[in-house]
């Protein structure tokens, strides 16, 4: 589908204006998460969270009112919420500094692109695995 | 009255130790060099006599060695630690911040540490020698309460950064650690 | 037609149900299991979440279609609830600072030292006549003191030994021109009489004194007739052990041995009437239990400990069952020998005595156990849930039905009993040859083992003192490898946790607690089995006592082990081992030989309804 | 060899003047002051060792920045240069001379959005540069017209000597209603978390609905915790101003962008932490003045794509607060963090005087022209409760902090609450918190703790708890993977619907994302406030954000205030 052009003055806060764009991960409309849904169990956890559209959207928001690296790390996110918690925190920790042989890097990148299309993480990797290289911060051990 | 002087005399090159019953001592490069006391005025031979009373009384030998090539505590009492005979040493800074470490620890890890330099006491140190020397026994000593107070960053989280950049400045880059024997004479300040 | 019925136990903390289809014949086949934790506390509505949850999971198990549920069987949970105390009776009191014995880790010097006590600030003016104790106080320097010394000896004065404030004895005597025994860290030392003839005794790293822990080592000393000797023999016994003591005499200096008036329990039977005092201790009380028995109610002595401490427990229980206080009746009671480490009244130096001390358990039932309200509302949310004309019934009491579950375990028969000693209490059920059951519910169990190795250890921890009662322990006597204490070696590859080194540690398979204090790993063993065998070997007996045909342990085949305990590490090697002597077999329950410990109570509902079942058809039928 | 004496030299006693003992008795001597040392670092922002501002751009990359060379670029370097530095602009926004800029960002006639096309393109020498030309008034003004979100508002700490729920919970409700907007705790058992941050959530939902909370851990767990639902936003990630420091904090630019994306994408709001002094005090400035490196913090923070920063030295404030115009270091770290469009909390946070006076002056730059968050950590107990190891202020400050508000007309954020309104909520929350325990099955509370706690000033007022059973209910809560959605049904099952509702409201904004945009807060109203609905627009006298109408009414009430109708009474 074909992401919706917002107007910040306008659309913003959409938990308010454009309720009609707002789903949960399960396809819930945010208008039916009302507390008899969650009494009756309609609603669970899982519902409660972001879906990458809806980052998508908050992202045009903030590049329209001028905030292009905000906009960028929504995006980033977006990718993100595919990735399982547990993988997440594990990405993190093999970016710390030491933690990681340039290689092993590499193969985080080529998962993110192949597995979860991720581009834009793939590439904030990527660039890690440069930079790590050449202030020599790398994993030594092997 | 009169103040306690510490000498440290036989400069030599620090050895492993053989015996078993023996904790380092590890002091940092400026210790009772460029520096005489601690961020809160204690006097250096009044801190190494302690740390040393606190350890013979445990019937445990010890030994002084000076690591010049690192201010940093973790560098100082591990480097001191992989002398021991016991494994065990006590790290010490001229600031008066101080630690118990061990060999085959983590380097930033410890057995106790006693991050809060202007809380120490004579007493906490005489403490520290005597768990130290307890640890080398391997019995179970309890840990010395490690004091806290929250105004102690107003009045002397800069003097601490100050110290601490002095004692880098006293490093000798590359420098092997030495075994140094501590002499102590009462002389009249004036 | 054959039936779809799910066993549902309801328990304190897990709730279990097995699924069965029971034949016509009454025949049973067992289908599956599931088993979650109690929603709510037990007997009370919100339980239904949980029994919703394991019955539909039993089903799925079972591969049985929700709506063709028949019947679902809940226990009859037995209304007990528990509560504990703990009394000092003893305690040792020092008069005129008589005796030094709190036993410092560092005294200095070897051998004995007899003379008179002298303050440090009067050494230099001490003339050199008979043998003089120096008596040194905290804030004197270590060198400042040895200084001293050595000057007055080269003065003549025979400094036959010295006592300090500071922990400095090695330090003092490294420093000396000639070796004396030292004794330190007497906090209180300014209370030490001077001018009075007194000894210290100093013996080597490992060993302990001989002449101050002898009744005629002090006669001899001291120049003591027999009535004096007779006297300052508690003195003698309180030093035994002690690697270093002082000895002081005065006049009236003494140590003794006092029993706290700790106030009279009053039991009342169904029929009999005992009154004991408290500090008589354990097996006095027990036995008085045993002659009222069956318990009624107890009381304590209003205005001693005793009452107080049973008050306590009522107001606890009271709190506990929403009962009045007045509608609490004690039915069973058990009471425990123990010791706690405590300050010594009058010591100098904080010296510590093992002060005998009685812990009790009492058993209280409560009205009724509320599962039919539980029973109606499951049955509600199962009918909404699909299983439209199931059927909800209490099924039969917790005890017995474990007796009809644990009876699928391979290999028993009846006559057989089933243990099962929970956190609160100790619950037993007979089954005899004929099926006839009976059951019994006593006081004291795994909570009261915890409060026994919190007290006896000084610990005042109970997390700690339950962690050393659930675990083997083990000291981390290098970074890389733990003795354990059955005197094994266990390696690491990585480095154990700081906090763990040196120390004595409890071990629970993934985590590595260590335990403070300078407790010795044997010690805490020690305490931790004998805590075990108070409680749980005592009630073991007891209950089968109760429940055996004539009271006669031989007529018992069977005992079959259910419940927390079951799963222990020690606990059923030492039950085994108690009821050996009388010929019976003994051992953890393995239920329909697959589930273990589990499941006994739910299986037994359903075996029990096939019995039923199956009767009313032969009924029918004649 | 060596020989040593101690120097504290035992003088002769000379005699002292009467004045001198009593200036020598003033709390303010018992604070710590150092000469500066620039050489290594210990100096606030005016060094000669800081580098000179340069930037050159070779087809669309920045090659040169700061008179080092790409090649010679360390993380921070890089970092900046491809992620916060606009290069498109760069080149003509470093052609301006610093003193204009500084002076643009004086100007009320310059918009704010005007100054940010401008310094979105400085590097960070410029950035140093152009506040060195600025005094303590201009910061002021600056800072006026760049802070984010145009309505100020304040942060608590909520914490307990004891990690005590049930106090943690009416501390969150006293200070949800007092104003607050955002409450943190944080704990000394750390597995007692589970539980406080549940009570923190709990709490803070019963004053005034919408608060949003955090609970400050190590990341791994502080995530779950958000993820969960049962905290709403997450602060304490640190980011250091040299590649050593850094390092040693076991992390790097790029490490904490992925994680910034990691809060995002579960719908959790999150600001990064830095602060001037932390790399001289662990030794490792290489040389650079203590602003100068927090400016790199602060353009890390932007390039990571994150909507906020917490910064004005925070735990490191005894050092800037030690050496000479350390106090105008850290109110120009702050105007830079807004005057590069990031939401900024601006510190005030942490124990910095025993000075009464110099609490108050180190507060004012922030608190007269407002931030986001004027202090990130108003100490909602006692001190002594405070497991942040103290705050510049706290719950015994309350009544001056209102009084200058009314004193001055400026809006911290707070306000006079009646006595009787604080006890009830405090009750509410208590009541609250024993309801959702009972029926999570978690260590039962007594009305008697809670009356207690409901009275109480402090922890030391307090009936303890059995820490055992609260420490095996707080692991039960991860087990049983607890969220915020069972707080929300406990909450309405047992009675507390508006609680429910309040909290249900919060958990629904992880679904609109709308608290992830800059300097995001709720409204009494429970409405999204943030610096797009909510821009700054302060243009010059008469224009932007000053207290008036309602709001300046309700600070206008205090403790006691004498009635003018009837002077014998005071106003209720």
């Amino acid at each position: 589908m074909t992401e919706p052009t917002l107007d910040p003055t306008v659309d913003y806060p959409l938990s308010l204006n454009r309720q009609d764009l707002l789903f949960s991960p399960n396809g819930k409309p945010i208008a039916d998460i009302t507390m008899e849904a969650v009494m009756s169990g309609e609603v669970v956890a899982s519902d409660l969270r972001i879906t990458p559209q809806t980052l998508r959207l908050q992202a045009q928001i903030a590049e329209k009112v001028g905030r292009n690296q905000l906009g960028g790390n929504l995006r980033r996110a977006a990718e993100m919420t595919a990735i399982s918690d547990e993988r997440v925190l594990q990405i993190y920790n093999a970016l710390r500094p030491n933690a990681s042989t340039k290689p092993e890097l590499e193969a985080i990148a080529e998962e993110l692109e192949g597995e979860y299309g991720a581009s834009l993480l793939a590439n904030l990797v990527r660039e890690a695995a440069d930079v790590y290289e050449r202030r020599e911060i790398l994993a030594t051990n092997e | 009255m009169t103040d306690r002087v510490l000498t440290f005399i036989d400069e030599k090159p620090a050895e492993p130790g053989k015996r078993t019953d023996e904790v380092l001592v590890g002091i940092s490069p400026a210790f009772a060099d460029f520096f005489s006391q601690t961020i809160t005025g204690m006097s250096h031979a009044d801190v190494v006599r302690q740390i040393l009373a606190g350890i013979e009384e445990q019937e445990v030998s010890a030994r002084i060695v000076r690591i010049r090539h690192s201010s940093d505590l973790a560098v100082v009492a591990h480097t001191a630690a992989k002398l021991s005979g016991s494994g065990i040493a006590i790290g010490l800074l001229s600031r008066g911040t101080t630690m118990i470490h061990q060999r085959d620890l983590p380097r930033l890890s410890s057995l106790e540490l006693f991050p809060q330099s202007p809380l120490m006491t004579l007493e906490t140190y005489r403490q520290v020698g005597s768990n130290a020397a307890q640890y080398a026994k391997g019995e179970s000593p309890e840990p010395v309460p490690t004091l806290n107070d929250q105004m102690a960053r107003p009045r002397w989280q800069a003097k601490a950064a100050l110290l601490h950049l002095k004692e880098t400045e006293q490093i000798v880059k590359g420098a092997k650690p030495v075994e140094v024997v501590p002499q102590f004479a009462e002389a009249l300040a004036n | 037609m054959p039936q779809t019925v799910v066993g549902v136990d309801i328990g304190n903390s897990t709730t279990e149900a097995s699924a069965a289809t029971i034949g016509s014949d009454g025949s049973v086949q067992f289908l599956g299991a599931a088993l979650a934790p109690t929603t709510g506390v037990k007997g009370t509505p919100r339980n239904v979440d949980g029994v919703a949850d394991v019955v539909e999971r039993a089903l799925r198990t079972a591969g049985v279609a929700v709506g063709d549920l028949d019947v679902v069987l809940l226990n009859e949970a037995t209304p007990v609830i528990s509560g504990m105390a703990m009394e000092t009776i003893t305690e040792t009191i020092i008069t005129e600072s008589t005796m030094i014995g709190h036993d410092p880790r560092t005294p200095g010097g070897r051998g004995l030292g007899v003379g008179t006590t002298v303050g440090f600030g009067a050494l230099a003016e001490t003339p050199a006549a008979e043998p003089v104790i120096v008596v040194v106080p905290r804030g004197v320097d270590f060198e400042v003191a040895a200084g001293e010394i050595n000057a007055a000896t080269r003065r003549g004065v025979a400094v036959a030994a010295a006592i300090l404030g500071n922990d400095d004895a090695v330090l003092v005597v490294n420093r000396l021109d000639g070796a004396i025994p030292v004794i330190d860290e007497v906090s209180r030392i300014d209370a030490v009489p001077l001018g009075m003839l007194a000894a210290v005794e100093v013996a080597g790293p490992g060993q302990s004194i001989r002449t101050l822990s002898n009744a005629y080592g002090l006669a001899t000393i001291f120049e003591l007739d027999a009535a004096a000797t007779r006297v300052v023999s508690p003195v003698a016994r309180a030093l035994t052990g002690n690697r270093s003591a002082v000895v002081v005499r005065t006049p009236a200096g003494d140590v003794a041995d006092r029993t706290i008036p700790a106030g009279s329990l009053e039991l009342k039977g169904e029929n009999r009437r005992a009154t004991v005092d408290v500090s008589r201790g354990a097996v006095e009380i027990m036995a008085a239990v045993e002659r009222v028995s069956p318990l009624a109610d107890v009381s304590g002595e209003a205005g001693t400990n005793t009452g107080g401490m049973i008050a306590n427990v009522r107001q606890s229980m009271a709190d506990l069952s929403e009962h009045a206080v007045a509608d609490v009746h004690i039915k069973d009671l058990l009471a425990v020998d123990t010791f706690v480490p405590q300050e010594v009244r009058g010591g100098v130096a904080g010296e510590v005595a093992l002060e005998n001390a009685v812990a009790l358990a009492a058993m209280v039932r409560t009205r009724d156990s509320g599962m039919q309200a539980v029973a109606a509302a499951v049955a509600d949310r199962l009918r909404a849930g699909g299983a439209e004309d199931v059927e909800v019934i209490v099924g039969g009491v917790e005890a017995e039905m474990a007796v009809l579950g644990a009876l699928t375990t391979p290999g028993t028969d009846k006559p057989l009993v089933v243990l099962d000693l929970g956190g609160g209490s100790t619950d037993a059920a007979l089954i005899e040859i004929d099926g006839s059951i009976d059951a019994v519910h006593l006081a004291g169990a795994g909570d009261l083992v915890t409060k026994l190795i919190d007290a006896e250890l000084g610990l005042d921890n109970l997390e700690l003192a339950e962690d050393i009662k659930r675990c083997p322990l083990g000291k981390a006597e290098s970074f890389f490898h733990v003795r354990l204490e059955n005197g094994t070696v266990q390696f690491f590859e990585k480095p154990l946790p700081a906090t763990a080194f040196a120390r004595v540690v409890t071990l629970d398979g993934h985590s590595m607690n260590p335990i403070p204090g300078r407790h010795s790993m044997e010690r805490i063993r020690t305490v931790r089995r004998t805590a075990k065998e108070r409680i749980f070997v005592v009630n073991a007996l007891r209950s089968l006592r109760t429940v055996a045909p004539g009271g006669d342990l031989r007529q018992i085949g069977f005992v079959v082990l259910l419940g927390g305990c079951a799963l222990d590490f020690e606990i059923p090697q030492l039950i085994a081992d108690a009821l050996a002597p009388y010929g019976i077999v003994c051992g953890t329950g393995n239920i329909r030989g697959t589930e273990g410990p589990r499941n006994a109570v739910a299986s037994g509902l359903v075996a029990s309804y096939a019995g039923r079942s199956a009767g009313v058809l032969v009924g029918g039928s004649g | 060899m060596t020989a040593v004496s101690p120097e504290q030299a035992t003088t002769v006693q000379k005699r002292q003047s009467e004045r001198t003992k009593v200036l020598e008795e003033r709390p303010v001597n018992l604070d710590g002051f150092v000469q500066e040392w620039p050489e290594v670092g210990m100096v606030a922002m005016d060094s000669a060792f800081d580098p000179e501002p340069s930037v050159r751009v070779v087809d669309g990359a920045i090659v040169e920045m700061d008179g080092r060379a790409r090649a010679d670029f360390d993380f921070l370097d890089q970092f900046i240069a491809d992620h916060a530095i606009d290069v498109a602009t760069t080149e003509q926004s470093m052609a301006i001379p610093a003193q204009e800029i500084a002076a643009m960002l004086v100007d009320p006639r310059v918009t704010r959005d005007e100054v940010i096309a401008v310094t979105g393109g400085l590097t960070p020498a410029k950035l140093l540069e152009v506040v060195k030309t600025m005094n303590i008034v201009e910061i002021m003004m600056g800072m006026q017209k760049m802070r984010a979100r145009r309505t100020p508002a304040n942060q608590a700490h909520c914490t307990s000597a004891r990690d005590n729920p049930l106090q943690v919970a009416c501390e969150a409700a006293e200070a949800s209603l007092r104003g607050f907007s955002e409450v943190e705790t944080t704990l000394g058992v750390v597995r007692y978390a589970p539980l406080v941050a549940m009570a923190l959530q709990i709490g803070s939902q019963v004053g005034t609905g919408g608060r949003l909370t955090q609970c400050a851990l190590e990341e791994a767990t502080e995530l779950e915790l958000g993820m969960r639902g049962i905290t709403a936003y997450a602060e304490t990630i640190s980011v250091y101003g040299t590649e050593s420091v850094f390092v040693d904090g076991d992390d790097t630019p790029y490490s904490k962008a992925f994680l910034a994306a990691a809060y995002a994408s579960r719908g959790i709001k999150m600001r990064f932490t830095s602060g001037t002094g932390s790399e001289v005090q662990m030794g490792n400035a290489e040389g650079r003045s203590m602003l100068y490196l927090e400016i790199r913090c602060i353009l890390v923070t932007k390039g990571a794509g994150v909507q906020g920063l917490q910064n004005g030295s925070i735990s490191c404030i005894g050092v800037p607060g030690a050496v000479p115009a350390g106090i105008r270091a850290v109110a120009a770290e702050n105007l830079i963090a807004s005057a590069v469009d990031l939401e900024c909390a601006s510190g005030n946070d942490q124990s910095f005087s025993h000075s009464p006076m110099r609490r108050v002056a180190r507060l004012l730059p922030q608190m007269m022209p407002g931030t986001d968050f004027i202090t990130s950590g108003y100490s909602a107990t006692p001190n002594y409760d405070n497991m942040f190891a103290g705050s510049n202020v706290d719950a015994e400050d309350f009544d001056d902090f209102n009084t200058i508000q009314r004193d001055l007309q400026i809006d911290g954020g707070l306000q006079h609450v009646k006595e009787v309104d604080i006890l009830a909520a405090r009750h509410r929350a208590g009541k609250a918190l024993q309801a959702v325990f009972r029926y999570l099955e978690l260590p039962a509370i007594s009305d008697a703790e809670i009356e207690a706690a409901v009275y109480a000033h402090g922890s030391r007022e307090l009936i303890p708890r059995d820490v055992l059973e609260d420490l095996k209910g707080a692991q039960q809560v991860m087990d049983r993977n607890v969220t915020g959605l069972d707080l929300v049904k406990a909450l309405e099952s047992t009675g507390f619907s508006d609680v429910a509702e309040n909290l249900l409201t919060v958990l629904r904004q992880r679904v609109s994302g709308d608290l992830l945009q800059t300097s995001a807060i709720m409204t009494r109203d429970l409405e999204p406030l943030s610096a797009v609905n909510d821009r700054n627009d302060y243009a010059g006298p008469g224009t932007g954000y000053r207290p008036t109408g309602a709001r300046w009414e309700e600070m206008k009430r205090l403790r006691h205030v004498t009635s003018a109708e009837n002077p014998e009474v005071e106003v209720d």
